[in-house]
């Protein structure tokens, strides 16, 4: 079984070798479909491993192998180190089975673009990033994966380079996100400075050495960079940004794998976090105000990318709060309903964008139900499973959260409870909002005119994004079918073991209620949408315009984080380096705090080169004074 | 009847071969005027390969004290011995294609077979007169190569530079061997230690001994304010012998102060740590952030060597094993880093010369694309410089600032991290230069002269960076093998 | 009173002040390397001294060394003078800053 | 007696070592530099040194002081050509820093407490004494001087050999010095004016 994990985490690396080597000399359909057959293969490897997993009784299923140590001392040693449970094996079948269908889907995203093998390459590369990050025994092969993953997305967002917005993105994201690996490399620091070990097994079982005091701390900078990665409060701002990117890239990285890493972070070190309670009721009000927050704010977005990335920030919002109440299983059950109907939506509205030559701003769109029938079917059900509509599959999850929250019965479980129904009010009106702008209102003038060109050349997407789609539209509808309250309960079995100190599981009772109201909220919130979005009358103008136009703009200003984020530290450095004004090179980081901060510290490198004029009369004047200083600092010391 | 010292011709054969091998060599080229580059090839190649294998065959034998006592033969003396005469063999690769070497082969060899020698012998110095030989016998050959580019006017700048301030700094180092000297009688390190120990450290004579030999051991290192050498030298220098500089005179001028802090001045340790910790905190800082507003690559990467002097610095204020043979590793993962370095700005250099390109920032935009090799190995030259995984440089890094953390000098660690960091921002201006896609061209390169040489040199520290970085037991157990004899009077 | 070691010890540093003052201040490489053997010599007369004083040889030797050293040295710094004025350059060493920052 | 020797071969090394530093003419300086030698071979007579002495006068009046007469006749006896850049903070603090030792070194030796001169045999400093030291415990550094001063010898080869060399007149040197002080004085300009426009905003 071992070797058959193993085999799925060295696929991608080979698939990235090859399409190095040879990319260029194969045809572009070839490369691409190379790349999807790894994936499908490394698929079936992940698949049959859990299918042995399975078969083995709970208690063994805990598979730790140290393949190779790389460094060793005393206690503490770090190497290749795989950890396949049931947890890990939940990742890799959402890594790589909707990994497999982005890759089928970007052959026919790519297929007019020159660099498409570079474009693969770089998938694949993504996907090996993020099985390293995911099979890693240890903290150390964590964070390198984390650091990969943050690379490959790097590479990714900004992978049209010709497109000025998106390398802005890219370096946004690679800014935010290396804030969040210097968290997490401290907080891997500080617990082997602690715990004097690294890998999972160590750290497990001597968690309970670890004061409140010192937990917290540990737990607070792995939250730091939970939080980066994930995209949630308060270093969001990147994801909305990162939607410049190939659409593929949405779906896959900043909707079902990559941004979930913190998820999966904080429930791979729940026996830590068990031990700093506070970081846990932090996460709950972190993940609680941030769904509130993303989903107003994705209710005023015009971008339709830009809709589904707050959409999916308020979606990890609610894991945050799922895995911050310790109902681990809820938190990553919701984590793989959501990988099926965000990749989903995102790759239903990469049609339309498709079918639109490019166009994302859905106020021109509109009416397209009629002309993409099979489009607006796959989408419809993306959207009741976001809104949480029983039976879809984000109902189950969902609830199955927010009855934590009941369960849990303390006011942090309440604020989730009380809060978490907000956002599917949200969720409800953001997602609606989108459905009946895109399919249902009048067509606009431009919608009219392109799509019927559109749909003439190539109906409504080319087989390989279809096919994906369908895919998808199964999980999105049936996944949640695994753990019905009362009726199946295959999740919370499976993911038991994963949490030695227990979680929190709700009651029947509790479950079926919560749904209850969810649904209904959730059809409350669609009814919302359809009366101010489905028809021509009702615009939005009305709220624009009217007495909450102050609120409208700062939704639409995103609550000013980004704005925040400018004055506090783009412009302080702007104004600055402009004061410093020399010439630093430019070209290399046009980021403002990077450039400034360089600015900065050339300011005192050029006080260096006053010294070092090149006039050795100077030299020997430094090294005299050197000489004399030296003798007269021992003096006083040795006196 | 006076009594010659007895020598152990085994114990010494490394140096006497290089030196035997520079006289042969020069008197060879002498008759065979034409034949100097494949003479200076062949000769030096073996020379240095007999010399290399006299030292790996007493690799692990037990140390031998020789001609009377003044040279020490241990493992640490056989580490440096065998990494210089890599080194060296590595720049005659990379001379291969070089006009001078066309013309002056047969001396530029020579010089540098008799800086090997010197090292070798500043390695094994137990006193302050094998040392002060030992280090002109190098530091005067280095000046010569250094100003060997006839043509280029910053050569011989750099040489007379490099003459000038390095005679200061062996001044004061004599200086303040002759005020130890005066106070214990004797020049050797053991004597001098017993003598010391004896008579308790308050001498103020004492005091001023230590305080000079600082000085010129500090220089010779190149940290920090003794650095204003560094720079100019390495930039105006041909740059293989640069390549070698950062790599072996770093080694060597680093045994020899370990040798002598641990070995003749560990009484005055409550002297010497402070400076030492002032030094290394000044160089990691002050170099990283001297080389950021650098535009030719090779001052820069000068500058990043006189912060690397500082991570070094630490492994010698830890002190104790692990601090020991981190800094051994480092230094030697250091001197393969460099050299392979140097090695692709050698080649960068070979590719431009017929428009006397330098290689700035700018000169080197998009050159990535045209030597891919290079411009990959480049960068992971670059990463082992800023002490990222997977490369010999992490390694290197992660055990001195780990030691320096578990001896309670955390605040040295995170200086060094602060350093790195810095350093991130000028090794990533090299790499966005170098594969700056909006001067990309299709043209291709023609092969430079000595093209497969110099490739082979890369390679070769590619490897020992890699390796070093994926398996460092090996190389790991050999650093500890060779530290194991520093502090031998401890 | 007599001649004490203090005293050559004393001369000894004057004499590495001046030399010290010469390379300090001076701009033609000529005068830099005569600089250079006036605080060689000085530091002979500190060896030498103290080989006096603690009545052993090996200060002495030292010095001598130092002397054959410093003869090579002097070679060498003249070498590079000579090829210097080959290359047609200014013998001033403000003008060797080709090589700054 | 012996402070009277010491007092005078003192004040004639510093009198001479001032001599070779603060000359303009090299030729000047390096004869300073013999009567410097001179005054300290005396001094190391008086320090029972007599092998050092002779070595000091042979070494350096026969072979080293040839040398440097012989590149200075070479190169021409050029004085410093103009004021250069001396700033006088520069000259202050050179002077400072080297005063600055001079007066620590001193001052550790005088606070320093020695014993007598320690008593010493008839063939103390003598040629037999040193020489048998050089072949015994300093065999090492010994030869390795040898295979030093054999490296000078190929570096004067290197140095020394070529085509002839270009001379320049004085006047030429003066003409070439203006013009590349010139030269630099417009780069500089120009560099400032350039950080000037960069710094108005040219490049938003």
């Amino acid at each position: 079984m071992t070797e058959l994990v193993w085999i799925t985490l060295v696929l991608p690396l080979i698939g990235v070798a090859v399409l190095a080597i040879l990319g260029m000399k194969l045809p572009p359909r070839a490369a691409g479909w190379f790349a999807s057959l790894i994936m499908l293969a490394a698929f079936a490897c992940a698949a049959i491993a859990t299918a042995i997993l399975a078969t083995r009784p709970a208690e063994e299923r805990q598979v730790v192998q140290v393949a190779w140590t790389w460094l060793s001392a005393g206690n503490f040693s770090v190497g290749l180190d795989l950890w396949f449970d049931e947890l890990t094996a939940v990742m890799l079948l959402v890594i790589t089975g909707v990994g497999f269908l982005i890759h089928v889907y970007s052959i026919g995203y790519m297929k007019d673009d020159p660099q498409s093998r570079r474009f693969m390459a770089y998938l694949n590369l993504f996907v090996f990033s993020m099985l390293v990050l995911v099979l890693s025994a240890n903290l150390v092969l964590l964070l390198a994966g984390w650091g990969l993953v943050g690379l490959s997305s790097y590479l990714l967002i900004g992978f049209w380079h010709n497109k000025p917005k998106a390398i802005k993105a890219a370096k946004k994201a690679f800014i935010m996100n290396a804030i969040g690996d210097v968290g997490l490399a401290l907080g891997i620091f500080l617990l082997f400075v602690d715990l004097g070990t690294v890998s999972y097994t160590g750290i497990f079982a001597e968690a309970g050495r670890l004061s409140e005091t010192q937990a917290s701390v540990a737990c607070l900078l792995l939250l730091v960079g939970a939080v980066a990665k994930s995209a949630q409060l308060p270093l969001h701002t990147w994801l909305p940004d990162a939607m410049e990117g190939p659409t593929p890239i949405s779906a896959l990285i900043h909707a079902a794998t990559m941004v979930t890493a913190g998820v999966y972070l904080i429930a791979r070190m729940n026996p830590l976090f068990i031990h700093a309670p506070k970081v846990l009721d932090l996460i709950v009000i972190i993940g609680v105000v941030g769904l509130i927050m993303s989903g107003l704010i994705a209710i005023v977005q015009t971008d339709i990318k830009r809709i589904i990335a707050f959409s999916t920030m308020s979606q990890i919002a609610y894991m945050f709060v799922g895995v911050g109440l310790t109902a681990y299983w809820a938190g990553i059950f919701h984590l793989f309903t959501h990988a099926f109907f965000k990749a989903l939506l995102f790759l239903g509205a990469g049609l339309v964008i498709h079918a639109l030559n490019g166009e994302q701003d859905i106020r021109n769109m509109g009416g397209l139900r009629k002309q993409l029938p099979k489009i607006y079917f796959c989408m419809m059900i993306a959207a009741f499973a976001l809104a949480g509509i029983f039976p879809f599959s984000g109902g189950f999850s969902k609830d199955a959260i927010l009855s934590a929250g009941l369960n849990v019965d303390t006011t942090i479980g309440w604020i989730a409870y009380i809060g978490g129904l907000l956002g599917a009010l949200l969720t409800g009106i953001y997602t609606f909002r989108l459905i009946f702008m895109v399919f249902h209102r009048r067509a606009s003038p431009y919608a009219e005119r392109v799509i019927p060109e559109s749909i003439k050349h190539h109906g409504e997407g080319p087989s390989t994004m279809l096919w994906p789609v369908y895919i998808l539209a199964i999980g999105a509808a049936f996944a949640g079918l695994l753990q019905i309250p009362g009726l199946t309960h295959v999740v919370t079995s499976w993911l038991e073991p994963i949490a030695p100190d227990g979680m929190v599981e709700a009651t029947v009772g509790q479950d079926w209620l919560t749904t209850l109201i969810g649904t209904t909220i959730g059809l409350i919130g669609i009814g919302i949408a359809y009366h101010l979005y489905a028809r021509e009358s009702t615009s939005p103008e009305l709220i624009r315009n009217g007495r909450g136009r102050l609120i409208h703009r700062a939704l639409e200003r995103r609550l000013y984080w980004d704005d925040l984020y400018e004055w506090s530290f783009e412009k302080p450095v702007q104004w600055a380096s402009s004061f410093l004004n020399r010439d630093v090179d430019r070209t290399a980081f046009r980021w403002a705090p990077l450039d400034g901060l360089g600015q900065l510290t050339a300011f005192f490198g050029r006080s260096f080169a006053i010294i070092e004029n090149g006039i050795v009369r100077m030299y020997a004047l430094v090294l005299a004074l050197g000489i004399a200083g030296m003798i007269l600092f021992l003096l006083v010391r040795g006196a | 009847m006076i009594q010659a010292p007895s020598v152990d011709w085994f114990a010494i054969a490394p140096e006497v071969a290089l030196i035997v091998g520079a006289f042969t060599l020069l008197i060879v080229a002498a008759f065979a005027k034409g034949h100097e580059r494949g003479l200076s090839i062949v000769l030096g190649g073996a020379t240095l390969l007999v010399s290399g294998a006299f030292a790996v065959a007493a690799w692990g034998d037990a140390p031998v004290l020789t001609m009377a006592d003044a040279f020490r033969v241990d493992d640490l003396t056989e580490l440096v011995r065998i990494t210089v005469a890599l080194l060296a063999a590595l720049v005659i690769l990379l001379s291969v294609g070089w006009p001078r070497f066309r013309e002056h082969g047969s001396e530029f060899t020579a010089l540098l077979l008799l800086v090997c020698a010197g090292m070798g012998i500043v390695a094994g110095s137990t006193s302050f007169v094998t040392l002060f030989v030992g280090l002109e016998l190098f530091s005067l050959s280095l000046y010569v190569l250094c100003a060997f580019d006839g043509k280029s006017r910053a050569s011989l700048e750099a040489g007379f530079k490099y003459l000038v301030l390095g005679t200061i700094g062996s001044i004061v180092l004599v200086y303040g061997a002759a005020f130890l000297y005066g106070a214990t009688g004797s020049f050797m390190y053991d004597d001098i230690a017993t003598s010391l120990a004896k008579s308790g450290s308050g001498d103020s004579i004492v005091v001023l001994g230590t305080a000079l030999v600082l000085v010129g051991l500090l220089f010779k290192v190149g940290a920090m304010p003794f650095h204003m050498w560094v720079p100019d030298v390495y930039q105006g220098a041909p740059t293989q012998v640069t390549g070698f500089m950062a790599g072996a005179t770093k080694l060597v001028a680093f045994v020899a102060l370990a040798r002598i802090l641990l070995d003749a001045l560990p009484s005055q340790e409550h002297l010497w740590s402070p400076v030492l910790i002032i030094a290394a905190i000044v160089t990691i800082i002050g170099g990283n952030i001297a080389a950021l507003i650098q535009t030719n690559v090779k001052r820069m990467i000068a500058w990043s060597s006189v912060g690397a002097a500082g991570y070094a610095l630490i492994g010698i204020i830890v002190n104790g094993e692990q601090g020991l043979r981190g800094l051994v590793f480092y230094l030697g993962a250091y001197a393969f880093t460099a050299m392979g370095a140097f090695a692709v700005i050698a080649l960068f250099e070979r590719d431009q010369a017929r428009e006397n390109g330098h290689a700035t920032l700018d000169g080197m935009r998009a050159w990535g694309f045209s030597r891919p090799f290079a411009g990959m190995a480049m960068v992971v030259f670059l990463l082992a410089f800023a002490g990222f995984p997977p490369t010999a440089g992490f390694i290197g890094k992660f055990i001195v600032s780990g030691t320096a953390v578990t001896n309670g000098y955390a605040y040295l660690a995170i200086i060094g991290a602060i350093g790195s960091v810095i350093g991130l921002g000028y090794y990533l201006r090299i790499i966005l230069s170098l594969y700056d896609r909006s001067r990309k061209t299709d043209v291709g390169l023609p092969a430079a002269p000595g093209l497969g040489a110099i490739s082979l040199v890369i390679l070769l520290c590619l490897a020992v960076v890699l390796f070093g970085g994926i398996l460092p037991g090996v190389l790991l157990d050999w650093s500890g093998q060779a530290s194991a004899f520093l502090a031998i009077s401890r | 009173m007599s001649v004490t070691l203090p005293f050559f010890l004393a001369l000894s540093a004057i004499l590495f002040s001046i030399g010290l003052v010469g390379v300090l201040l001076r701009r033609s490489p000529l005068t830099i390397l005569l600089s250079l053997e006036v605080m060689l010599n000085s530091v002979n007369v500190t060896l030498v001294a103290f080989s006096r004083y603690v009545g052993g040889s090996d200060g002495q030797v030292f010095a001598l060394i130092v002397m054959g050293i410093a003869a090579a040295e002097v070679v060498v710094g003249l070498g590079l003078v000579v090829a210097m004025t080959r290359r047609t350059m200014v013998l001033d060493t403000d003008e060797l800053r080709t090589l700054n920052g | 007696m012996d402070l009277v020797v010491f007092f005078l071969a003192a004040l004639a090394a510093i009198a001479t070592a001032v001599a070779v530093v603060a000359q303009k003419n090299p030729f000047v300086s390096a004869l300073a530099l013999l009567g410097n030698l001179v005054a300290l071979a005396v001094l190391m007579l008086l320090l029972e040194a007599q092998f050092v002495a002779v070595a000091q006068i042979i070494v350096y009046a026969g072979a080293v002081m040839v040398m440097f007469l012989f590149v200075i006749a070479y190169v021409g006896p050029r004085g410093e050509v103009g004021p250069g850049e001396r700033k006088p903070w520069q000259i202050w603090l050179a002077i400072l820093a080297a005063a600055l030792i001079a007066i620590e070194v001193v001052a550790v030796v005088y606070g320093a407490t020695f014993s007598d001169w320690a008593e010493i045999s008839g063939d103390y400093g003598s040629p037999a004494a040193i020489g048998k030291s050089l072949v015994t415990n300093y065999l090492l550094a010994f030869e390795i001087v040898s295979v030093v001063l054999f490296m000078g010898a190929v570096a004067g080869v290197i140095f020394g050999s070529g085509g002839r060399p270009l001379r320049l007149s004085n006047d030429e040197v003066l003409a070439k010095e203006a013009a590349s002080a010139e030269q630099r004085r417009r780069e500089d300009s120009r560099a400032v004016l350039d950080a000037a426009r960069d710094s108005m905003g040219g490049d938003r």
